[in-house]
């Protein structure tokens, strides 16, 4: 049955439903003494409809199922269908197309028999199309019955409605939860089952990164799987070299901006830098990997290192930095901000320079929040993704030279996920195990940087 | 007393006011030259995209004239659709009449580089405009690839005189390609479009939007306006905040191990990309609305609630409509980053090839982002300034949603 | 010290019109007994005993942080909103226990108006601002009846004059004392028993303050006010009653007049005199 | 409510087709002259997974959810038929839509050698005849060759172009020492894994999918050398070399006659059962017939055609389309 | 009214020690001619002159918002932190033009120490807060020479006995009171010559006020003290000059007991009466 008529039945009946409730409602209104009734005419109005609409429209849901169910077996019991394969896939496909022809959603034959169904199909449909209206609107009377039994002058019908209200808004938020629960469920669960085959410790201490996809899921070789390479090329790129650009860069533009510049120069200049925020990781990978990279290959030949890797970490590391520039300085930002200003005052009223003021004063004032926003930025750097893997190489060295390729956890999740679809070997599970120590590492920043945070907002309020 | 000597009017102390002035203007010099360093990334990315991606938007084309009615092809019936015409077409040997037309023009050198799809777009000339085939036409065909890039002067060393004396006969040519903006992905960058790509991030947003916008804004307002404050509340404020900030390609390992597995045959679609999105997208919403709601003043609360108001009628009479726009501007935002988002994408599916543009959020699409990176992986030199191109674009809608946001929240900011 | 410089707060309260001084017996409004109000474990008001009478005006003096506004707050349940707040013993409206379960907030909320330190008004127009209680109420039908509604209330508030002709325009447009008096006439739109107002002038300038409190003296006669303020001359002003608040307790209530000429207590002298706050 | 309850399964309109990279942008070619021709049916999905993970999602069962058609660059393994066959995917066809050769190749201008697949073993292998690796440079293989680093880019182990250089060129090297040959009898799985495991050091590294990005490499660096199909090679012949290896150098002919050591087969791999099922899905084979003639589409990408007798074979089996069995793979 | 409640603010300047209540001719150290101070368009200081002596405790008084916080800052170019403030006319001490081009804010600033209204001690060590000043315009060489600076700082805010055993705490520890006397202290610390006070006592409660304005007592002999008061109580307590602003203006500015026993203005008399504020 098309979604349109149910919609429409509901939304009309529900429609009506309001308008004779708060018709209703007026007459209270005008019998009551003072004219004052427990709710307005228009909440009587709201609680009839929802009490209208919203079964019906459950009820259509379920009979979207339960008849579709009814039209099979009207269908499959009509003698055209005597001539469909037993079972399997043709057959599927013979009664999805005959549907379509019968829906008129699509023209396309190619299975003649599905033309013959079409007609017991419309039958059938048209059938319990009309039944489920029938029902839906016994079901709508019922509801109507006991929604206007219940108006009465004295009848809190706000109050109802607004509960209603409440709880759409309850639902919304537990989606979150949910979502966690998701994401926390699915990694767990899949974790679970690599640990199946690999030991976690040699998971988490090995320094040999080789996973095999195509090797025997049976019995794979735990030698293959230490993830130490990973974790420190993670670490040296998100971690080490992009924070080396990042901070002090972030820092010193959010210093200027708050305490030197104009008014004006601040107005284009903290756009301009959440544009850079703004442009796509895509953007930047591509940026790193077409013209950083080569340049600092060029730079290391020319300095007279040989055979310089072409996706050094230095090219990942510097482009990760520039992109998060804006975020360390927006946390920076904020943090000074919140220093009071009864501390810039009292420092300066000392006769304390701008400069010492803010090395001296406000930035101590603010290092929690400092601190907090730099974890954060830590926590978002090793989750960035396109960037490494645009940029950064798969090649799982362990090594302290910017100049040599790394890997990082997340370009292994792509590179062991992209396309091999197999969920039972330890390849394709390994990247779950990463993602979920990539999950519960940005986690533990997130919370204790929050935390920070916030007790150092707190202490300013 | 006043003829006390104060330690602050001492020459010691004016020398000491020297270097500390000194220091002062060091210490600014750099603030400043932070500033600039990160506003000269940023104009270095935008310029480099720029100058890669004017070329993009152009391609080579040969002018090649066809006299049709010396051809006999005759017209296809009206009633066949476009595919059909067309391959009718062919079994007259349009192909043949194409090559052969080309010859004649640019010798068969430059015949033989004529891109293999160009007939295509002589017989789409005919479908659309019967009467072409009375009279003689001059179509401008793309070139293949090789001469392309000859042209542009890189690539085959051997093909380049030829691109140059056909240039200088002015045969070939760049010209602005229109079909860029509405063909979709091919195998030749000749050939290749991004409305394919496009459409796919429109209909992703759409879903996004439907699902992350309503959902966000209901739990903001639950959170910020009704929520006890109890363990669980609690419990969805500290899921909020991680969802925020747990790293985008674990939301696609969410989309692959859920959305995957209970609709199998959805890989690839902008539907279950959108819902992938959305969760990514919802948490931002949720924050940037309660910190919306939260720069309502409480006295405007208290105002309504003192006349009598309800909670609910307290927030949706006046919380809401005065904390939209800060809503809408959190909302953009996370928009804009969903849209640039790649990471969470390449793990369902949406890395597929598909040649033509996704007519619903349940077919094959790729997102703009994505062809960017697709296309970063071609070899071809020609793909180097098409890349280049389609991140203009997606620069474009970016800049403009970070626009819009930013006029929202000046526009809107209150001083209460 | 010369003579022709009166001791200010009895001055201020031979300035009232005779009388009001001394009014006739008047019922109880709202009657407090015991109220102890907690914030999480901290007691901000100790077992503190009230009553409100119709037709009076009551001021809430005491230093700032002795819990009058908290108190205040309690009497029409604003104090719902601070999560962390708890009332114990029992507060009557007409010998109805608003704390009751059954009690209905909202209504309570329309019965007991409130008027707030800083004015308040909703940022739209000075019309809406007014109509805005009226109609979640329902108490007009029409267009006309909100009319009368909002002129009336204007008019009361001795705003009327001065907006008529900008009735559209936004209501934060108007000057500090004109808002608060936009907020009193908010109050009286839904035709309450009572008026609560936290220091209604205390950002105000004199001028408006004087007019605000000219405007209390004129709405007396027909709701139960109850007034706090920082400002012991004001309290003079204004009230027929006064209670003086210290650290949460309620330390002397009475007739304003023998608070400020007559204490009976040691702490009531000392704030009075100025030797704290 | 688009469908009716009971069928269960939801319906598909695109060809979906998975797997090798090298097969990947032929397909991709074709994919494209299909939805030219026929613009009704829709665009087929191409995704290049490598020919191991796309034949394992081939294998995972029948229906709109698994994918019609798999590529692959090497021929399909007794297992994974077997897999096929658990899951029910038991009517499958096989055809070989041509030939690649295994490309050893560097950037125009950089290093060139002569190597034999002995010299390839004993500097690419992970424990060269069960020893360890200790080579550093292409000198320390054989004095012969020069003293450069050894750096090779190459695909990774779900790649079919990865195990044919282990089959082709790895294992040959391997067996070329007859001593070591002899312990096969012995433990022939620890024989297998000896000859073909590639080291892990970072002399060679693994690519990822992305053959395009192994040029980009070799490119970028002229002392590496990369592993890939051929047809790759070709695509770029303005800017690589191939390798010779045992003098023959990786050329159209000298693959299609097999001189060449590192030639093998391209197959794709068709689902019987969704012939019918997925719109299009016979027309999108006729187009791969159509395509992959001498003066076809992609030859001019690349593609070594098949001989003509093969040719012929594999014409007829588009439209025959015999099942294929565990017989045909031994 | 009882006759042994004595007018407030009579009493209070009775108080003082009889030798300050008219002190012998001191010499002008600030001198302000025809300042009006604007927020960009709005002025809210207008033509104000006023003299600062030497030995002096001047207070500001008047109604909230009319410009005194203003004012004050306006003496050590605090107002420079503030983008759209803009000062008129002149302002010397010991006759050199603070807004002169040549002038050193940071010098000056030394020279004119200031204690806010909330105190605001770093989020650093009790010693640290004292050493700041010194340590910044380089006034010690050596720890030694620190020490004595901060102990002889902290015993003249009266502090030492209190914290000398805890010097290591954080400022932000201390109660409220004892904060506002490490923020005196911090000032003294550099050896100024003027301290302004903007409503030093409005955040204490009683006992810590006393505490300060007896501190202040203290201290007058050796510094130009400003100090701004809301409370009329306070100025005439511990003032011997007293400036009444209202609106923006100044409208009286004399000896604190004329000011307040036999005012020239009927709006000072008004105000300190209780008619308004
Ligand atoms: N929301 C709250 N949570 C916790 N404590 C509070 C809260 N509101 C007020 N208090 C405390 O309760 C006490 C009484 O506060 P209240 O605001 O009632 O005082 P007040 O007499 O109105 O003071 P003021 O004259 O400054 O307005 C104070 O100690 C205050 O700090
Ligand atoms: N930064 C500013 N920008 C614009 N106007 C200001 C600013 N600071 C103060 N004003 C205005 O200047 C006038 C004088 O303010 P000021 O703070 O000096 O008053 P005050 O006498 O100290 O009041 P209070 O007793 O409340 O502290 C007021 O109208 C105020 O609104
Ligand atoms: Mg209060
Ligand atoms: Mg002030
Ligand atoms: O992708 P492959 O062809 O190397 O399997």
């Amino acid at each position: 049955m098309s979604p349109v008529i149910p919609l429409l039945l509901a939304l009309g009946l529900g429609l009506a439903g309001w308008l004779v409730a708060r018709a209703r409602a007026w007459t209270f209104k005008r019998a009551a003494p003072h004219g004052r009734i427990a709710a307005l005419p228009q909440y009587h109005a709201w609680y009839a409809a929802l009490w209208i609409a919203v079964p019906l429209l459950l009820f259509f849901l379920l009979w979207d199922y339960v008849s579709g169910q009814l039209i099979m077996a009207h269908v499959l019991a009509s003698p055209e269908a005597a001539a469909l394969p037993q079972s399997g896939l043709r057959r599927d496909t013979i009664l999805n197309e005959a549907f379509s022809i019968a829906s008129g959603t699509s023209n396309r034959v190619l299975n003649e028999e599905s033309v013959a169904l079409a007609e017991p199909f419309r039958q059938a449909v048209s059938r319990y199309q009309l039944i489920g209206i029938a029902i839906g609107l016994v079901i709508a009377g019922a509801a109507a019955a006991w929604a206007f039994l219940r108006l009465k002058p004295d009848f809190a019908a706000r109050t109802k409605v607004e509960r209603l209200v409440l709880a759409a808004l309850l639902l919304a938020s537990l989606v979150a939860i949910l979502t966690t629960l998701g994401i926390f469920v699915t990694l767990v669960f899949e974790t679970v089952r690599f640990f199946g085959m690999i030991s976690p410790i040699d998971f988490l201490f090995g320094t040999h990164w080789n996973p095999d996809p195509m090797g025997n899921a049976a019995n794979p070789d735990p030698s293959r799987y230490g993830a130490i390479p990973l974790f420190w090329g993670t670490l040296f790129i998100g971690a080490i070299i992009a924070m080396i650009v990042a901070i002090p860069l972030g820092m010193m533009s959010a210093i200027y901006l708050t305490q030197y510049a104009r008014p004006a120069t601040r107005k284009w200049i903290k756009p301009a830098l959440e544009v850079l925020a703004g442009v796509p990781t895509v953007v930047y990978g591509y940026f790193a990997a077409l013209t950083v990279a080569p340049a600092i290959r060029d730079m290391a030949l020319a300095i007279g290192v040989s055979n310089p890797s072409s996706e050094s970490a230095l090219a990942a590391g510097l482009v990760m930095g520039v992109m998060i520039i804006p975020f360390v300085s927006s946390m920076a930002d904020d943090s000074i901000a919140a220093v009071p200003q009864a501390m810039r005052d009292g420092s300066l009223a000392m006769g304390a320079t701008a400069n010492e003021t803010i090395r001296r004063v406000l930035v101590p004032a603010a290092l929690p929040g400092i601190v907090g926003g730099v974890m954060l930025a830590v926590s978002r750097a090793i989750g960035e993704t396109m960037i490494v893997v645009m940029a950064a190489s798969t090649a799982a060295t362990l090594s302290a030279n910017p100049l040599d390729s790394m890997t990082t956890v997340t370009v292994q999740i792509v590179a062991l996920l992209t396309g091999e679809g197999s969920f039972d070997h330890p390849a394709t599970l390994a990247a779950f195990a990463l993602g979920f120590v990539l999950f519960l590492v940005t986690l533990a920043l997130n919370f204790i940087a929050l935390r920070v945070v916030k007790r150092f907002r707190e202490a300013y309020e | 007393m006043s003829d006390l000597v104060h330690p602050t009017r001492t020459p010691a102390f004016e020398a000491r006011m020297k270097k500390r002035y000194a220091a002062e203007r060091r210490f600014k010099a750099m603030g400043l030259s932070a500033v600039v360093f990160s506003i000269a990334v940023l104009l270095f990315l935008l310029v480099t995209m720029t100058l890669n991606g004017v070329g993009g938007f152009q391609r080579a084309v040969m002018s090649v004239p066809i006299d049709f009615p010396a051809m006999g092809l005759s017209a296809p019936a009206e009633t066949e659709d476009q595919g059909a015409a067309i391959r009718a077409l062919q079994g007259q040997g349009l192909q043949e009449v194409v090559q052969f037309s080309a010859d004649e023009a640019l010798g068969e050198a430059g015949a033989a580089q004529i891109n293999p799809e160009a007939w295509r777009q002589v017989g789409e000339a005919i479908v659309n405009d019967p009467t072409i085939l009375q009279r003689q036409a001059t179509f401008a065909l793309p070139a293949s690839e090789k001469l392309a890039s000859a042209l542009r002067g890189d690539g085959q060393t051997e093909l380049q005189p030829l691109a140059q004396d056909l240039a200088e006969r002015g045969l070939l040519e760049r010209r602005f390609d229109t079909g860029f903006l509405t063909r979709a992905d091919a195998t030749d960058p000749q050939m290749v479009g991004i409305w394919g790509a496009l459409k796919g991030s429109i209909l992703t947003m759409i879903v996004t939007l439907l699902l992350a916008f309503p959902i966000g804004v209901l739990a903001a307002l639950y959170l910020e306006e009704y929520a006890p404050k109890n363990r669980w509340t609690d419990v969805i404020e500290v899921s909020i905040n991680n969802l925020a900030a747990v790293p985008s390609i674990i939301f696609g390992l969410l989309g692959l191990a859920v959305f995957l597995t209970l609709f199998p045959s959805m890989r690839s679609a902008p539907l279950i990309g959108g819902m992938t999105l959305a969760l990514m997208t919802m948490p931002v919403i949720v924050i940037s609305g309660r910190n919306a709601i939260k720069a309502v003043p409480p006295s405007i609360r208290d105002g309504a609630l003192a006349v009598g108001a309800s909670p609910v009628q307290v927030v949706f009479h006046h919380v809401l409509p005065l904390a939209l726009p800060g809503i809408l501007t959190g909302t953009i935002i996370g928009m804009a980053r969903a849209l640039g988002e790649t990471a969470p994408l390449l793990l369902i599916g949406m890395r597929a090839f598909v040649a033509t543009p996704p007519d619903g959020f349940t077919d094959n699409a790729t997102v703009l982002p994505m062809q960017i990176f697709l296309w970063s992986d071609e070899i071809d030199r020609g793909f180097v300034e098409r890349t280049s191109a389609a991140i203009i674009v997606l620069l474009i809608f970016l800049l403009l949603m970070n626009g819009v946001a930013i006029y929202l929240r000046n526009r809107f900011e209150k001083k209460w | 010290m010369t003579q022709d410089t009166p001791p200010p707060l009895a001055q201020a309260i031979q300035d009232q019109p005779a009388d009001v001084v001394d009014p006739a017996t008047s019922e109880v409004k709202m009657r407090a007994r015991d109220v102890s109000i907690y914030y999480g474990t901290k007691k901000a008001i100790d077992a503190v005993s009230v009553d409100v009478f119709t037709e009076y005006v009551t001021a809430f003096i005491g230093p700032s942080g002795c819990g009058k506004s908290t108190f205040l707050r309690a009497l029409n349940r604003m104090n719902d909103t601070i999560p962390s707040a708890r009332v114990e013993g029992t507060i009557e409206l007409d010998g109805e226990d608003i704390y009751a379960s059954g009690m209905d907030v909202v209504q309570l909320r329309a019965r007991v108006g409130m008027v707030f330190q800083k004015p308040n008004p909703f940022p739209k127009s000075i019309y809406e601002n007014i109509a805005y209680g009226p109609r979640i109420h329902g108490l007009a039908e029409g267009k006309d009846e909100l009319d009368a509604i909002v002129e009336k209330s204007l008019r009361r508030a001795g705003l009327w004059e001065e907006v008529k002709d900008r009735l559209q325009d936004s209501g934060t447009a108007l000057s500090g004392g004109q808002q608060q008096r936009l907020c009193i006439a908010r109050a009286i739109a839904v035709d309450p028993e009572v008026i609560l107002m936290d220091e209604p002038c205390s950002a105000l300038d004199p001028i408006a303050t004087a007019k605000i409190e000219e405007l209390i003296g004129d709405l007396r006669g027909r709701y139960a006010i109850v007034i706090v303020t920082h400002s012991m001359q004001q309290a003079a002003r204004v009230s027929q009653r006064t209670a003086f608040f210290h650290l949460g307790h309620l330390v002397e209530y009475g007739h304003t007049e023998d608070i400020f000429t007559n204490p009976r207590e040691q702490r009531t002298q000392d704030y009075i005199t100025g030797r704290y706050g | 409510s688009g469908s009716p309850g009971s069928t269960g399964g939801d319906s598909r309109d695109a060809i979906r087709a998975v797997g090798s990279s090298t097969v990947y942008p032929f397909a991709r070619r074709v994919s494209e002259v299909f939805t030219s021709e026929y613009p009704d049916f829709a665009s087929p999905v191409i995704e290049s997974t490598g020919t191991g993970g796309g034949i394992s999602l081939f294998c995972s069962g029948i229906g709109p959810s698994t994918p019609d058609i798999a590529h692959a660059s090497r021929r399909m393994k007794d297992s994974e038929f077997a897999d096929c066959q658990a899951n029910g995917v038991t009517d499958i066809a096989e055809i070989q839509v041509g030939m690649d050769g295994i490309a050893i190749a560097s950037a125009k201008g950089g290093i060139t050698m002569d190597l034999t697949p002995e010299q390839l073993y004993r500097a690419l292998a992970a424990n060269p005849y069960g020893e360890a690796q200790t080579t550093n440079t292409w000198n320390d293989v054989d004095p012969s060759l020069p003293n450069l680093p050894i750096l090779v880019y190459g695909p990774p182990t779900t790649s079919g172009t990865r195990d044919a250089f282990e089959e082709l060129i790895m294992l040959a090297g391997c067996e070329s020492n007859a001593a070591f040959a002899a312990t096969e009898e012995a433990d022939e799985d620890a024989y297998e894994t000896t000859c073909t495991e590639l080291r892990s050091d970072g002399k060679y590294v693994d690519q990822g999918e992305q053959d395009n990005l192994i040029v980009q490499k070799i490119e970028g660096n002229e002392n590496a050398i990369g592993v890939f199909g051929y047809s790759y090679l070709e695509e770029n012949a303005d800017r690589l070399q191939g390798l010779h290896i045992n003098g023959v150098e990786p050329t159209y002919d000298n693959i299609a006659s097999f001189a060449y050591p590192g030639a093998r087969p391209l197959y794709i791999y068709v689902k019987k059962e969704h012939i019918g099922i997925i719109p299009g899905l016979q027309e999108f084979l006729s187009t791969w017939v159509a395509s992959w003639g001498e003066d076809g589409v992609l030859a001019q990408i690349g593609l070594v055609t098949n001989r003509g007798d093969v040719m012929a074979a594999q014409t007829s089996a588009v439209t025959d389309l015999p099942s294929l069995t565990a017989q045909d793979l031994q």
